[in-house]
């Protein structure tokens, strides 16, 4: 009896276009977002079990939070508007490097033309959204493809940007500021004078940044432009007849799309890695993030936090699971066995559950909203 | 002379390259073929037979078997590896997931990649195996001509006689036999052939077979250009762009494909790379395909696709 | 662990008595407090038992592409530590506590690793290392924070070996930059004096990673000053493929080529050199590249071909007699017993033996206690292993001595070559030592870039004790 | 039957041929559609119907020929200019958007009138919410019309195909067009719902004026609802008129009993 929408009635469209229109929902996420800002830094600030150690918060909630905007980005690009990339790592790396940057200054120097580009240092925060604008255009770019080759060719194709980015950042030495290994270091995270350093300081940053985003990214679904990207995903040539040109629904996703995952790219090098090099934006990242929008469900914003939380900690658990059980493997089988139980959990979903976890939720929903009656 | 010498040596070690490439790619098509399955657990089938086979291999020589027994041996049991493993594929994941749309078809062969990456090591060990079956040194021709000669790898010839060999074998099998015959009607299309009584369940074990025994032929040459190791994997990366340049379901593609992905990054890599700083074959390929899409979108010899309303 | 088997079986014995509600309701319990205890990773560490424990952490990757490297290095390095606990009781008395985290090469599997194993044991992680390159470059700032050192045993960032601007980074007995120096010193004396380098062609085949890249600033000063000419060529992770550089390098004909490579790359350019005919005694690999199972997927073709020793070479010592005695014969081992002596499997022994020995230094400060890592910081860079020391731990003949202080965390920079004669590696030259005017510039230089970069204040080496 | 106003002509077909490869699916084709008329386009199966409508909503580029909409002539029409001149369609199998609500799919046809650019629409606030809701009214009238109120929030994947045709027609009238093309309205549905349909088609045509060109197999209906009909077998026009003189063309009655030509 708790779920029902009985006895709510919108009066105006406003009301009922709502990004959540029933009461209960709008109280859990209440409830989600008071934890996240409020409860786990008080929690974490008193050193309150589970936040004794940094370890939650380090190697956690910090990958999730920042994973879960990529997995929104990426979302956007294949759950709403059908377009398949395995390309997404690449533009989380041109959000990285452009961020770095920017951050560390830009010096082009044009010999032949008699002078250089400078651009001094830039803030960390203009940096970061700047290095997503970059990845925006880039995405743009490796987007037009798109128009002409689709589906499983497509996500072929979008391995292009990926391979070549990989390259581009390892050869190309002006990117890394020519440093000797080719790893390079975060500029300070220094926001309005605020030095983010603490693990607790890190995750709020991450925290404000997806949730904002989240809240565009959903405003924007759930508005013209979303409408023309799920027309053009269900069916581009009705869409194009109804008056959606394919050239700007796709493109527009492909530049949404990226610029999150752009920013979600520097997030990642700036403040989860600190210093990093191309391997940590490699075909394994493209695959992991399409994996968290599948499992989490497409075209789902919510979709993306499970997904990213469910392939993010799985492995985890796994592999720490025997050893607080106190089975005696050795760690090779441990990781081993990780592979297949993932592996076939991954299956398992796919199976049961193709349109993913969002998918589950509604159906619970609707199953709660009915209950105690089956159907 | 010396560089026409060099870009004959260049253009033939790519060919030949891009034939092993092609030997992955076919399984890859074969799936696609059958079942609309983009196949990216290929790489793992082919570190699965690859690891079958050295490790019973090793195994039966130690334990005194005359190597020509062993090698008999070995590849059975690799065979039956593999046969249990696509039965296992069909049964339990494919089966169960006909009829959903292709990316969640792809993603799934990426969960098999994981369960086989895992089950593979586990059950033969996860260290470098020697594999010698083919010899591996070259041979160096016309040196009256060119100065050195030009140089060519055995085992890539032998690679090129195998892959010869394997698209003669599934020519025939395609063409002749009866299992063959009712996969291109399930190529085709599912639901007639099953409502003409072809169990399409049966039909996809078969292809994966076929796919699972490509896999062991690649393997038997990578695994001797290479050791039998977990790198064997990434090969998967390797053999997609062969396979989209030449259309996802295009047996003959997939040895064009290779050729024209193996002696393009050669020669691009050994040519241009220099200046650029080298690495280029990375990328290479991939925008060499995305460049032939953009020309034709379903690849040099995909189906066309038309759309309708 | 707090919910180790045996107390969380007692607990349901005694709940079974109660009748099957509570059973269900602990069972209930049990799986979420599990799962949050999973998920905090660390923080329900230590109980009672372990107090008098010094954890170590391993970092290790026996899976992926890398493993077939990654083994035996991991099993030389848990069964020195193992032979610590069987043999001495740990360091004076003080047991060790091991955990080993798989980090399969990936560097943000290795920072998972690192968060989940630094608190860990009474007093957090002794040290960390992580046998990546990558990963160290990752965990450079936040082990400085947490302050528990890295130790990066032949490789890791080169400019750490500046230890004033790096105070807990740790490249001990040779930095990829004094590997260079070394390789350069053997060819010219190949080649019969230094003056013979001018004109020769020198190519570096290297693995496009931080680690691969590491040498090349050091080389291509090194060909400024001998008037070699150097070219680098890249192989991409993870080196399956190297046909055009080699087919490049036969045309180029250089008189050698270094071999910076790692897990699979290695053993493919050994063999495509044989295929290339390119001979095999012009290839001199770094210490990562001059392994077994770098040459025996080979065969003899590998015959002939040359890698630096990180000072020790493959081959069995006093100290691998109690092994076998104290690990092997109780069943303990981890690895197969006729891979021990091997080359990797020695340079995990040597490198879990000079942790041990830092963290037995710093207990002649600190206590005979488990320490912090910036106790055990202390300890590694006051270390100083005399010859005499080095034999009494059974390491003679793999070692030379070693004096680490603050300004130089490298403490050693010697090598010898190898050479792999078909069937074992063998010594065929004297001892080289990098020569400090080549690579201390470079160290200066680029450390005080970092220095600069991260605001770091560089301790003033003459006043640290 | 109210007849149209004016004879104006709003589109005009002119010699138009299309082939594809080998087969010829409109050869030398010519008709006109005025303001205001319901037109139908009838013949058997592959008579090339479907294909007219695909060369004047611009998915198919005719080889000959020429067409003229609103008094401008071309070669062929792009879909992007048809839909922003005001021809909207739908579909023999429908072609509705299945991963989106009956709502939003009908919302997706007011794409051509809405202007709030990206920015706006992600903040959602001010302007652009002014303009979503707006377009929500004018929306909601077309539900009301179509009779569709409760089923507005469902994904359409999960409606019966009567209620889905009636979704794409919503869709299409959300356009506000000036030409209506309807390709089989009322395929596979039964009397009820035929009866319905019809009702809606004639009542677009009534209130607000809109031109429609259908094709329909279903000759009773066609009849009663068309003020023209023109005749198509084989990609070649064999006849045009009122529905009572193509009742009594001999070339129809061969064309519909099969007598080869």
């Amino acid at each position: 009896m708790l779920y029902r929408e009985a006895g709510q009635f919108k009066t105006t469209y406003a009301e009922d276009m709502a990004i959540f229109p029933i009461h209960q929902d709008r109280i859990a996420l209440a409830i989600l977002l008071g934890i996240a800002f409020i409860g786990v830094p008080l929690l974490a600030d008193f050193d309150i079990w589970p936040f004794g150690s940094d370890y939650l918060l380090r190697a956690i909630l910090l990958p999730f939070l920042i994973l879960a905007l990529a997995a929104i980005g990426v979302n956007i690009l294949v759950g709403y508007c059908g377009q398949i990339s395995l390309g997404s790592g690449a533009f989380m790396a041109v959000g990285a490097y452009s961020a770095y940057k920017l951050g560390t200054g830009v010096h082009i120097p044009l010999a032949w033309l008699g002078f250089a580009i400078s651009i001094p240092p830039l803030p960390v925060l203009l940096s970061i959204l700047l290095g997503g604008l970059t990845a925006a255009v880039v995405g743009i770019l490796f987007g037009i493809p798109s128009l002409r080759i689709k589906g499983l060719y497509l996500a072929v194709a979008t391995l292009a940007a990926q391979f070549f980015f990989d390259w581009v950042f390892l050869r190309v030495a002006w990117f890394t500021n020519y440093a000797p290994s080719g790893s390079v270091n975060a500029p300070t995270l220094d926001f309005f004078g605020l030095n983010v350093g603490t693990p607790i300081e890190r995750y709020m940053l991450c925290l404000i940044f997806v949730t904002v985003f989240a809240f565009l990214a959903k405003n924007l679904v759930r508005g013209n432009l979303g409408r023309q990207w799920m027309a053009i995903r269900d069916m581009d040539i009705a869409a194009e007849l109804i008056g959606i040109r394919p050239l700007y629904a796709k493109l527009t996703a492909f530049a949404v799309s990226s610029f999150i995952i752009g920013v979600a790219g520097a997030l990642w090098a700036f403040v989860y890695l600190g210093s990093w090099e191309p391997l940590a934006f490699s075909i394994e990242r493209s695959l992991q993030l399409l994996f968290m929008v599948i499992i989490g469900g497409l075209g789902s914003i919510m979709g993306s936090f499970i997904g990213a939380a469910f392939i993010l900690i799985l492995p985890i658990m796994l592999n720490l699971l025997p050893t607080q059980l106190g089975v005696p493997l050795s760690t090779e089988t441990i990781t081993h066995l990780e592979f297949i139980i993932f592996g076939s959990l991954i299956c398992y979903l796919l199976i049961k559950e193709p349109h993913g976890f969002a998918r589950l939720i509604s159906i619970g929903k609707e199953k709660l909203r009915l209950w105690p009656f089956p159907y | 002379m010396i560089a026409l010498g060099q870009f004959l040596e260049v253009l033939i070690g790519g060919l030949m390259s891009g034939v092993l490439y092609s030997l992955v790619a076919l399984g890859f098509v074969l799936i696609f073929k059958a079942s609309g399955v983009f196949n990216f657990a290929q790489g793992a089938m082919v570190l699965l037979a690859g690891l079958a086979l050295v490790r019973s291999l090793d195994l039966l020589v130690a334990n005194g078997f005359p190597l020509w027994v062993a090698i008999v041996l070995g590849i059975g049991f690799a065979a039956v590896i593999m046969a249990i493993t696509a039965w296992l594929i069909e049964r339990f994941v494919i089966g169960p997931l006909v009829n959903q749309d292709g990316l969640t078809l792809f993603m799934s062969t990426i969960g098999v990649t994981f369960i086989l990456e895992g089950a593979a090591q586990m059950i033969f060990g996860s260290g470098s195996y020697p594999l010698r079956l083919f010899p591996t040194d070259a041979w160096f021709l016309f040196d009256n001509l060119f100065p050195g000669g030009i140089l060519v790898n055995k085992l890539d010839v032998w690679g090129g006689f195998i892959a010869g060999i394997l698209v003669a074998g599934l020519a025939i099998f395609f063409q002749q036999t009866k299992t063959g015959r009712a996969l291109r009607a399930v190529a085709d299309d599912h639901m007639a052939a099953q409502s003409v009584g072809i169990p399409i369940g049966w039909i996809w074990f078969v292809v994966w077979l076929v796919a699972g025994l490509v896999a062991l032929v690649a393997a038997t040459v990578w695994g001797t250009k290479l050791g039998v190791q977990f790198s064997i994997t990434f090969l998967a990366l390797k053999a997609l762009p062969v396979l989209i340049i030449g259309g996802l379901t295009s047996v003959p593609g997939a040895i064009v494909g290779g050729l024209i992905v193996g002696a393009g990054e050669k020669i691009a890599e050994v040519f241009l790379g220099s200046y650029i700083g080298g690495g280029i074959e990375y990328w290479f390929a991939y925008v060499l395909a995305l460049a032939v899409l953009l020309v034709r979108p379903q690849g040099l010899f995909g189906e066309r696709i038309i759309a309708r309303v | 662990m707090a919910l180790g088997g045996k107390e969380a079986r007692e607990n349901k014995t005694r709940y079974r008595k109660n009748g099957l509600n509570e059973e269900e309701s602990y069972m209930v319990r049990n799986k979420l407090l599990l799962a949050a205890a999973i998920l905090s990773g660390g923080a329900f560490a230590s109980p009672a038992a372990a107090q008098s424990e010094q954890f170590i952490p391993i970092l290790s990757y026996r899976t992926g592409a890398y493993a077939v490297n990654g083994v035996p290095y991991a099993n030389g390095v848990a069964d020195y530590y193992n032979l610590v606990n069987e043999r001495d009781g740990g360091i004076n008395g003080v047991k060790l506590l091991v955990e080993e985290c798989e980090t399969g090469y990936a560097t943000d599997k290795g920072v998972e690793c690192y968060e989940r194993l630094k608190g860990k044991g009474p007093t957090g992680a002794a040290f960390f290392n992580p046998l990546s390159t990558g990963i160290t470059f990752a965990l450079t700032e936040k082990t400085t924070t947490d302050k528990i050192p890295i130790i990066t045993m032949g490789y890791g960032r080169s400019d750490s070996k500046n230890g004033a601007v790096f105070a807990y980074n740790f490249p001990l007995l040779g930095t990829y930059w004094s590997a260079a120096d070394i390789a350069i010193q053997h060819i010219a004396k190949e080649l019969g004096g230094a003056d013979k380098l001018k004109g020769k062609k020198i190519s570096l085949l290297f693995h496009d990673s931080p680690y691969g890249k590491e040498p090349i600033p050091m080389l291509e000063v090194l060909a400024k000053k001998h008037g070699f000419e150097f070219t680098p060529i890249p192989v991409t992770h993870p080196g399956v493929e190297q046909k055009s550089q080699w087919l490049a390098i036969r045309q180029n004909r250089p008189d050698y080529v270094l071999l910076w490579g790692w897990g699979v790359m290695n053993g493919t350019a050994v063999k495509e050199a044989a295929a290339v005919a390119y001979p095999r005694e012009k290839m001199i690999g770094v210490w990562w590249s001059g392994a077994e199972p770098d040459v025996t997927p080979a065969g003899d073709q590998a015959a002939g071909y040359k890698a630096l020793m990180l000072q020790h070479g493959a081959g069995k010592f006093p100290v691998h007699a109690d092994i076998e005695k104290y690990v092997y014969a109780k069943g303990k081992g981890l690895s197969e017993p006729d891979k021990v002596g091997e080359v990797l499997y020695n340079r995990g022994m040597v490198n879990a033996m000079l942790g041990v020995e830092a963290i037995r230094k710093a207990q002649e400060k600190f206590g005979k206690k488990p320490l912090t890592g910036e106790q055990v910081r202390w300890g590694l860079e006051n270390l100083n292993l005399s010859d005499a020391r080095i034999k009494e731990l059974g390491f003679e003949g793999m070692l030379k001595p070693i004096k680490i202080s603050c300004s130089d965390h490298e403490g050693a920079r010697d090598g010898r070559v190898q050479q792999w004669d078909g069937k074992s590696w063998k010594v065929i030259s004297d001892w080289y030592t990098a020569n400090q005017a080549n690579t201390e510039p470079l160290v200066k230089d680029v450390s005080a870039k970092y220095a600069a970069e991260k605001n770091i204040h560089p301790r003033d080496c003459s006043k640290e004790s | 039957m109210r007849m149209p106003d004016t004879s104006e002509i709003l589109l005009q077909v002119e010699g138009v041929s299309l082939a594809f490869g080998g087969v010829k699916a409109l050869r030398n084709v010519s008709l006109d559609i005025r303001k205001g008329e319901i037109r139908a386009i009838i013949g058997p199966n592959g008579a090339g119907k479907t294909s007219m409508l695909n060369v004047i909503n611009g998915f198919y580029h005719p080889n000959r020929g020429a067409i003229t909409f609103k008094g401008r002539t071309r070669a062929q029409m792009q879909p992007f200019e048809a839909s922003r001149g005001g021809i909207a369609r739908t579909f023999q199998n429908v072609a509705l958007f299945k991963g989106m609500s009956a709502l939003d799919n009908i919302m997706a046809g007011r794409t051509l009138k809405m202007r709030r650019g990206l920015l706006w629409q992600m903040l959602r606030y001010g302007p652009a919410l002014a303009e979503e809701i707006e377009h929500r009214h004018r929306v909601e009238e077309i539900i009301d019309f179509l009779e569709i109120e409760p089923i507005r929030k469902v994904p359409v994947a999960r409606l019966p195909y009567g209620l889905q045709k009636r979704v794409e027609l919503g869709r299409a009238l959300a356009m506000e067009p000036d030409l209506l093309l309807l390709d089989e309205p009322m395929a596979g549905m039964n009397l009820e719902e035929k009866k319905d349909m019809s009702r809606f088609i004639l009542d677009v045509n009534d209130y607000y004026g809109t031109t429609i060109a259908l094709i329909e197999h279903d000759m009773a209906v066609v009849m009663d609802l068309s003020h023209r009909v023109v005749v198509l077998d084989h990609g070649v026009k064999i006849a045009d008129g009122t529905p009572d003189e193509v009742k009594k063309n001999q070339g129809v009655i061969d064309a519909y009993l099969g007598i080869a030509h």
